[in-house]
């Protein structure tokens, strides 16, 4: 195992995946001279040279479509958002022409492409750029959705994303970009799409939590154990496909489930796990789902009001306690 | 006609651009110091109808021939298709292309097939016709049958043609340009020679992505062509009611391009204007192109086209580029008459085999809905 | 009580409001001149002249944008999109500008616009003409989402929206704009923005549907009658706010509930609904919350398979039969 | 210097635009007509250092010293915010406008605050105190306080001030411009005589927005201005990297607009050009203005900076507009070393006050979290 950083890790997964399969490039803005904006492509420029490392205008409309017709032509396109708060103003090429030219054209294309940047909230930034996309792109068919909690399933990841004939969604994040973890050095390590990763068995209660998320689940699940409770965490890392098996397995064995989320509540993931666990495992189910969100607001910029706007990890323990009644 | 040399027009650039291959890193002093004077000047290269002839532009008389019958297949193929839309055989919506197909048929003919590659909008069955699709697939498509081009999945706006690299067939307005761009970025990336043409009606040159790919397509030196068909209406907007500048080739300016004009009703400008512009994107030298033309059907097949006088329509409908290519054929004593009616019989057979095919081919199976959503049907679905 | 087409009652409520308020434009493609792609703004130009209702270029993303500064500005727009399926093109102006200008703000400038046009399935139009986009815009804290399904709640609800102080995305249906109905003749006639509709009161079963599919809902109610069983159907209405209190009094009158709704299925407007009941009303549920939704794919074009790619009424009666354990 | 007459320049438009007041209704045969030779030339408005004097722009000497006390106390604000950042006390993005303070200052000077309306990115420090925002407001907004001008809730790059008709501070680049139309749109629609303005960096020219605005305020006639900051780079891309067109002028003619060219380092320059520019909006004529610049700091306070070389910043540094209008004012006498001093420790202290006014300013209230999402609190919030 290396020790290597988040971004690090991601970086390591394109370069593989460049060294294997000279149809991949990456683009976007300020990924190849500038080495990217949170230096994720740090490198990269001068290992690959400005053919393959392609830096765009703030055009993401534009370089997005061109992405989709280069990903129609047989390439397999990387394309950064410096931020996926960036990516509605090209959201229109991603729903309409990634999604669904493989279907409109009766299989004919194919769009094998990844969009991959920052996702979520990332401090004091204000409204617009602090979103989290998950719910809104894992509602479209033709997509697939993955968003990663730590360098390892990043790296194993995103190389399954670039080898992937579809179009996915690679949801990372500015504040987890430096942050260390454990990766596998075995070659050309993989680690397969829409399979869920039990972070900690137990027994008491499920925690459901992707992305940054998770590791506040992993604290809660912490303070549960020193308290006597036993968590089971899942981390879901692809959001679309769900792996809806894993968890509704862990729910039969804790019959209780709390998921944190950090993107604003309504019709969002969280909605969404708690329909497919009733609809799959109601009888199991000794306490209603809940879930520890985003506040239902724009984000704002003031600290303290950032701070409390984020998921709280008191409020997804106490949550626990309470799918247990044991407060 | 006037005579006319075949070497494409030299590359004319707006007099104050500066070389894009200039040193890109540094910002020069001279970039920010405000001038006396600024002036911009460009010229463009225009087609005129009329000008061209067949041999000037390299064709025998064999290949006018098949052009013509390819248009005439555009046509009937249109009309049988509006007529099967009033019997309910084809729902949805259905854009004809009646009127354009100088268009169509000009550039596939100045096009290498099969390695350039060509993307357009929703406006698509004389395109698909014209690089090769048979009107068996296209007919069945919109019948909605499997077998149709895109297996009854896309319908009229979404004719998809992988082999004859046509790329679709698109609905949302203007969205499809930067996809062609992309294509052109492929075949650079490639290296294969191929350039990639990109259609657009004028109506959507409202759309930012019109002008983020034309500033794409510049600055990274791609093969590729923007054409804007501009039959003067987007649905019952005039394009003098939509633009500032309705001179589109004027456009070309903001982003230090190639501009040209041709005249869609005149198959032979196209033909001509196309061979310049992909001569200088085989160069890595993008145009921007408008080519002139008129609608001579409503919108889609629910258009009152209240937005136009009879008067108007009828001028437009003597320059019908179909019987503008058979007065030449006559003219030139290519062919005669009968030879152009036994082309008519034909081209009406192959269409009325067509909806034969059609109405025959089967309805898709149901399950066939979770198919080509992804690569493979292991998806797990929700159910 | 007037007969109105849907079209017509909405054409009435802009109107009015525009007869109101010289504040109130109608801006869009095509709704001038050419009086509407869909004839809502039939006459409205020549009622009001060109100041007031205006013909735009193919631009989304640019007009969205002028009626937001519009707003901040002190006028009230109406923005119709020929359908919400080009919305995407503009989603920026709406979640980014429309919905956290107030917030960013600090409260000084309110965006009082209404985005309106129609939303969902309509036949055999393939993958990009027939989205629904109630999931995607309802995830947005700062905007209001309505839906309605019929002419009476089309007026009501749509004067509202344009009194509204707050960004509103207004949905309506190619399909609907020809269906007639009852429309009060009350001058002034408003219906609150958040308050749900119980359609049909019933003892057994609740089925929660909103615009088109709620013509499905008081069918499968009306079979469920013939053979015995009382379903209580509930129109929500406005999506966003939700009307849960109603729900979830009917929940704990019926105990059991079916949603019926033509979106795709993942993280929507089904998912979020069943996470409030059960939130709410878990020891009230005698059964899982089923969903009859559109499929998990994009829409197709054949006329057999855009059938049966949407909510299907065999489906959700069977569903209703099967909460009720009566199957 | 020379002398310069106070007349705007005449309108010039492309010589191929057509009259935009013609019948828009009907297609005019000429419209589809190819012509023989199809060229451009327009003519823009260039307004170069150096060229005006105070007197000449109908300025008082007082107002020159007033705009150099504005100037530089938009430099000490942000100047003072750097550090605050160092010291955690800021946080988030910051956007420093150093070195860019004549546009902000020379646009305020030929507007009619409070009845014309201005927007613009997250660089937006120096525009808000030019329009009248106090640095107390500004400051306590980046320090994320109650008495911020946006209540905390914005940051540095959400500066709003709805009395001087400041519309923001707005962070999604480009987005802003099409409300900058729109807030065009109601000021030609309530006939109150104002003018928007709308700024925005030469990066934010490769978007979509931008396009679709410019149209929409040329067909609408409206009383717009849209300005380019070109201040040379997008983060780290030099603007010939990013366009193919860098003579943003010329996009003009691409909407049948006025354009122009103003120096930003020269707050005379930037006050003609708007001056201009504001009269001829105020006949319903937009313009599309480049104004030439260049910001000495980094894009952020994160950005090693090492797409530029340290002498092309030095070489920069001495066209500082501060030190120029300091240099003209002693060269025209119009104060003396002493006084300007005095300025300076008076701003200085102003900007001290508006830290220790930040500091003492209470956080919002947690629960503040939901005030202005709507308008009522009534609205039921999720848990
Ligand atoms: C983004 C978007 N907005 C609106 C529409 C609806 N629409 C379909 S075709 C059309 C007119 C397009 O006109 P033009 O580009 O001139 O093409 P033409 O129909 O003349 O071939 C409009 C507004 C759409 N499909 N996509
Ligand atoms: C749509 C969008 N894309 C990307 C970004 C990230 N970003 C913020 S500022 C910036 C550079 C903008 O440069 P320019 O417009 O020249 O303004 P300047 O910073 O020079 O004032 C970028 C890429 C963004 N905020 N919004
Ligand atoms: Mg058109
Ligand atoms: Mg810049």
């Amino acid at each position: 195992m290396a020790v290597l950083q988040f971004r690090e890790a991601l970086r390591a997964a394109m370069t593989e995946e460049m060294e294997r399969d000279d149809r991949v490039f990456l683009m976007g803005e300020e990924v190849a001279e500038y080495n990217g904006a949170y230096k994720v492509s740090e490198g990269m420029l001068e290992k690959f040279g400005p053919k393959r490392v392609i830096d765009t205008p703030i055009s993401e409309n534009g370089f997005c479509g061109l992405g989709v017709g280069a990903a129609m032509s047989g390439l397999r396109p990387i394309i950064e958002f410096m931020t996926f708060n960036f990516s509605f103003v090209a959201i229109d090429q991603i729903i309409n022409n990634a999604a669904k030219i493989r279907y409109m054209s009766g299989g004919q294309f194919e769009v094998p492409i990844v969009f991959r940047g920052a996702n979520g909230a990332a401090g004091q930034l204000a409204a617009t750029h602090n979103t989290s996309t998950e719910s809104i792109y894992s509602t479209i068919p033709g997509l697939k959705v993955i968003a990663p909690s730590n360098p390892d399933d990043a790296k194993g990841l995103l190389k399954s994303a670039i080898r992937d004939n579809n179009p996915v969604i690679f949801l990372e994040s500015e504040v987890m970009f430096g942050m260390k973890g454990e990766v596998s050095e075995e070659e050309d390590y993989i680690i397969p799409i829409g399979k869920a990763r039990i972070a900690k068995e137990g027994t008491d209660v499920t925690i459901v939590a992707h992305s940054k998320s998770y590791h506040i689940a992993m604290r809660v699940a912490e303070r549960l154990e020193e308290n006597g409770y036993s968590a089971e965490v899942i981390d879901p890392r692809t959001i679309r496909p769900l792996d809806i098996d894993t968890i509704v397995a862990s729910i039969k064995k804790t019959n209780r489930c709390v998921i944190i989320d950090e993107s604003n509540p309504y019709a969002s993931i969280s909605s969404e796990i708690t329909f497919q666990i009733q609809d799959r495992a109601f009888d199991f189910l000794d306490a209603p789902i809940k879930r520890i969100t985003a506040k239902d607001v724009p984000a704002p910029y003031a600290k303290n009001l950032i701070e409390y706007y984020m998921p709280q990890e008191e409020d997804a323990y106490q949550a626990c306690l309470g799918v247990m009644y044991a407060k | 006609m006037a005579k006319q040399t075949k070497k494409a027009p030299a590359r004319r650039k707006s007099t104050t651009s500066r070389s894009k291959k200039a040193d890109r890193k540094s910002v020069s002093a001279e970039m920010t110091v405000v001038p006396e004077k600024l002036s911009l000047s460009q010229e463009f290269d225009t087609y005129p109808a009329g000008k061209y002839t067949h041999q000037e532009l390299g064709l025998s008389e064999d290949q006018v021939i098949a052009m013509y019958r390819n248009m005439l297949l555009q046509r009937r193929f249109e009309e049988r298709a509006a007529q099967m839309y009033g019997k309910q055989k084809i729902a949805g919506f259905l854009h004809l292309y009646i009127g354009q197909e100088a268009i169509s048929t000009g550039t596939a003919n100045a096009m290498e097939i099969g390695k350039d590659s060509l993307i357009t909008a929703y406006r698509d069955h004389g395109h698909a016709l014209a690089l090769g699709m048979s009107a068996n697939e296209g007919m069945a498509e919109m019948f909605g049958k499997a077998g149709g081009c895109s297996k009854g999945k896309g319908g009229s706006m979404h004719f998809f043609d992988k082999e004859n690299r046509m790329f679709g067939g698109h609905g949302i307005v203007g969205a499809h340009v930067p996809v062609g761009v992309g294509m052109a970025f492929a075949h650079k990336y490639k290296e294969d020679g191929g350039v990639a043409i990109a259609f657009y009606g004028d109506g959507a040159a409202g759309q930012g992505a019109i002008h983020e790919a034309a500033n794409l397509m510049s600055i990274y030196e791609l093969p590729a062509i923007l054409v804007v068909e501009n039959n003067q209406y987007a649905m019952g907007t005039a394009v003098h009611r939509a633009f500032g500048q309705t001179e589109f080739s004027h456009w070309a300016a903001s982003y230090s391009v190639r501009g040209s004009v041709a005249d869609g009703m005149d198959v032979f400008s196209v033909i001509k204007a196309m061979q310049d512009a992909l001569a200088e994107a085989r160069d890595n030298k993008p145009t921007m192109m408008e080519i002139r033309t008129y609608r001579y059907r409503g919108h889609s097949m629910s258009d009152p086209q209240k937005y136009r006088t009879k008067e108007e329509l009828d001028a437009k409908k003597n320059e019908d580029p179909i019987l503008r290519l058979k007065a030449y054929l006559l003219e030139h004593t290519i062919t005669d008459e009968k030879t152009l009616d036994a082309i008519d019989d034909d081209v009406k057979e192959e269409v009325m085999a067509s909806v034969e095919f059609a109405e025959n081919s089967p309805a898709p199976d149901l399950d066939a809905i979770y198919d080509d959503v992804y690569d493979s049907r292991e998806y797990p679905f929700l159910a």
